[in-house]
């Protein structure tokens, strides 16, 4: 057996040394081989077996260790990270000359919306911004990793539909799609006016629903199976949910 | 990561603009200037956003009037018809809910006419929602059977439903933005890794490539023709090593005879005396007889 | 002022984002500038005026907190920086998969001399070679424990004499040299018969070597002593024999 203390060592040195995030699977796999003999018969080190539960204890020490810390230990998707605070950002920024970069809003709306509401295709993401999808912006979403083509809808042309990567949760500090802040609230469509009568608005909700039916019927001809894809079909079922309940109040 | 990519962003979504970019004092930070001002968005800044005959303007303005000057500049801080109706929605300070069809349309069909005055190059987009506002409003006019209520959707409710999806995600897209980001507000940590030296496996051998190896030597040899490889049993070989072995330990005169074992057999004794005999040819060992039929001894040369 | 426990947190963030080591006057200048407003107009930090001296006590006050982590913080030539402890590397250079290296031919070829040759000076395998023996080679080699310096011819210079180990012989599952290939079947591959002319001769050669490597594949498994070796020599002679005949026809 490896000793706590030392296997702490190993994880903060290991985390510390890759400077992205591992995940346990893979700082257990650090432990799980036997040293290999060298020809020179020096003193093989201590055959270690170590629980991914052990493991899982220590980062929750290691986290706890750092609290007063000027860096922290987190969790993001693609695993454990050290990372330096937030709040020492402002000092720890002027290490570099340039500037942290500024997306523009049409950059950011178009990666909310698919983040949101993936798998969905760029004529999705025009019909609810009401303007063309710039290829630089998908362009440049692809380059960063924060996107990515997971299937094509099986309509005329095929088009791409896209779902938001590892890489984008771990860029924006979160471990999964379910951390997004929620989506601002609908407000109910019946309220609107009482010139619109209830019948107006079941017209509505089927629209809604057929056209969430059809996105997920649609989802079932994505082969790549992806976690986060799964993930956010389920929130946007919840969400669709939601949306279907308000709409019958 | 660079400033000049961002350069190239703006000059990119320009195209998608309902604007060309003709003439007016284009500033940086303009792709950032927020057109909803009800926005307490990081984004928004002191900055004035538009110059218009030397005056500075830091706000948009708050009646329809907008000098001429500046419409391109406004225009671009649109992400379009939806942003710009959002917009004239939003300064009446009136639910999304409540609008008034009638005066939003005429509102904003007065933005686009005044583009088209000014002979902008407008997005298709947004003469696309003017003929739609237009359509609505005729709607609205005439009076409707209830078999055509119970058939149609009303065209009202069809355009809240997208004004309300795209401020939801107008607003993530702002939360979003408020979120803790890798390289502006947090940082991956990071320290020297060990040396790999330290743990790298030493290469695999076969021992194929080692006569592979010699081949090639033995043939680069022959082609040289000066350095003729003998070709010789490996074990004296060997025992010119181990006797050699044992004369560095020893460092002095040894007995002859010492090297030599029984128990390795008549064999074993020639191929030792071949391998002293060879030693001495090469000037390894001195060899020493104080008198004739005396005891022999033998000394590596160096130590 | 700027809080010590503030200040420590920031040196630690700084070290930890740039990666690379920063010196006393690079952390100075985080401090030394009042604080620029963003365009965010975010509240400004406290405008702080920090002593060098004050930098260097954080630092030894990091230096002794970390004493019992995985990592330490050192001062190189090029300033401070964190790094992972040595002790660390068995287990944290396993998170990058080192392919298996090579030697390079000038080695394999020196480790071949030595091994046939031995005792050899440096001098004798240069002359062999035809090319000098870089004291990498040599280096590299003696690490590795397969050769050992055994004397030293006594001439001008003194120069080693290298001979191959035990481990050499364990390796490669050797009981001793006379298990070796003997010289006399790669020198068959090279005698070629004088008659033939240089490009039969080639051709021959090459199939020679290729069957003679099989060999000494199957040779691994032969326990028994010379007498084989020698048939299997024999054999390999008839072999040879039997193809320039048949290239003669």
């Amino acid at each position: 057996m490896i000793e706590r203390q030392q296997l702490k060592k190993i994880i903060e040195g290991a985390l510390l040394a890759y400077g992205q995030p591992l995940t346990v699977d893979k700082l257990h796999s650090l432990f799980a081989t036997q040293m290999v003999d060298t020809e020179e018969g020096d003193p093989l080190p201590t055959q270690t077996q170590v629980d991914k539960s052990e493991i899982i204890d220590v980062l929750a020490e290691i986290q706890s260790d750092c609290e007063n810390a000027g860096y922290e230990l987190k969790e993001v998707s693609s695993g454990w990270r050290f990372q330096v605070r937030e709040e020492m950002a402002p000092w720890v920024n002027k290490l570099w000359e340039e500037k942290p970069q500024r997306y523009s809003r049409a950059l950011m709306e178009t990666l909310a919306i698919i983040a949101y509401r993936q798998p969905i295709t760029r004529g999705d993401i025009e019909e609810i911004r009401g303007v063309a999808v710039s290829s630089y912006i998908i362009k440049t979403l692809t380059e960063r990793e924060w996107i990515k083509v997971i299937g094509h809808r099986d309509v005329p042309g095929r088009p791409s539909l896209f779902a938001t990567t590892k890489q984008f949760l771990d860029y924006f500090n979160l471990k999964s799609l379910e951390e997004l802040p929620s989506l601002q609230e609908l407000t109910d469509i019946e309220s609107i006016n009482p010139e619109l009568n209830l019948e107006v608005a079941e017209v509505v909700e089927e629209v809604v629903s057929a056209e969430n039916s059809q996105k997920f019927v649609e989802q079932d001809n994505i082969t790549e199976s992806d976690n986060t894809v799964l993930e956010a079909e389920t929130e946007a079922e919840a969400e669709a949910d939601t949306q279907q309940e308000s709409l019958h109040e | 990561m660079t400033i000049t990519s961002q350069d190239n962003e703006i000059a990119a979504e320009d195209s998608q603009l309902p604007v060309t970019n003709t003439s007016t004092a284009k500033q940086e930070g303009v792709d950032s200037m927020q057109a909803d001002n009800t926005s307490n968005s990081p984004e928004q800044n002191e900055m004035p956003f538009a110059l218009v005959n030397g005056e500075a303007y830091t706000e948009l303005p708050k009646d329809l009037y907008i000098p001429p000057d500046a419409l391109e500049v406004i225009l671009e801080a649109f992400e379009g018809p939806l942003d710009l109706l959002l917009y004239l929605i939003r300064r009446q300070n009136i639910d999304i809910l409540d609008i008034n069809v009638a005066a939003i349309t005429h509102q904003y069909v007065s933005y686009v006419e005044m583009m088209s005055d000014l002979q902008f190059e407008l997005a298709a987009e947004y003469l696309v929602m003017a003929a739609m506002l237009a359509e609505i409003k005729s709607r609205m006019l005439l009076p409707r059977t209830q078999e055509e209520e119970e058939e149609e959707d009303d065209p009202r409710a069809a355009l809240i439903r997208r004004l309300q999806e795209y401020e939801r995600f107008k607003t993530a897209a702002e939360d979003m933005d408020g979120i803790p980001r890798m390289h502006r507000d947090i940082h991956q940590a990071t320290a020297q890794a060990p040396d790999r030296n330290l743990t790298r496996p030493d290469p695999e051998v076969d021992f194929k490539e080692i006569l592979l190896a010699l081949s090639d030597v033995l043939r680069r040899a022959d082609m040289f023709e000066s350095h003729q490889v003998e070709m010789e049993r490996m074990s004296t070989r060997e025992r010119m090593t181990k006797v050699l072995e044992h004369l560095s330990v020893e460092k002095t005169f040894v007995p002859f005879v010492s090297l030599f074992k029984v128990e390795e057999g008549r064999l074993g004794v020639i191929v030792t005396f071949m391998a002293v005999m060879e030693l001495i040819k090469e000037s390894l060992v001195d060899i020493v007889q104080n008198e004739p039929f005396g005891a022999i001894h033998v000394k590596a040369k160096a130590d």
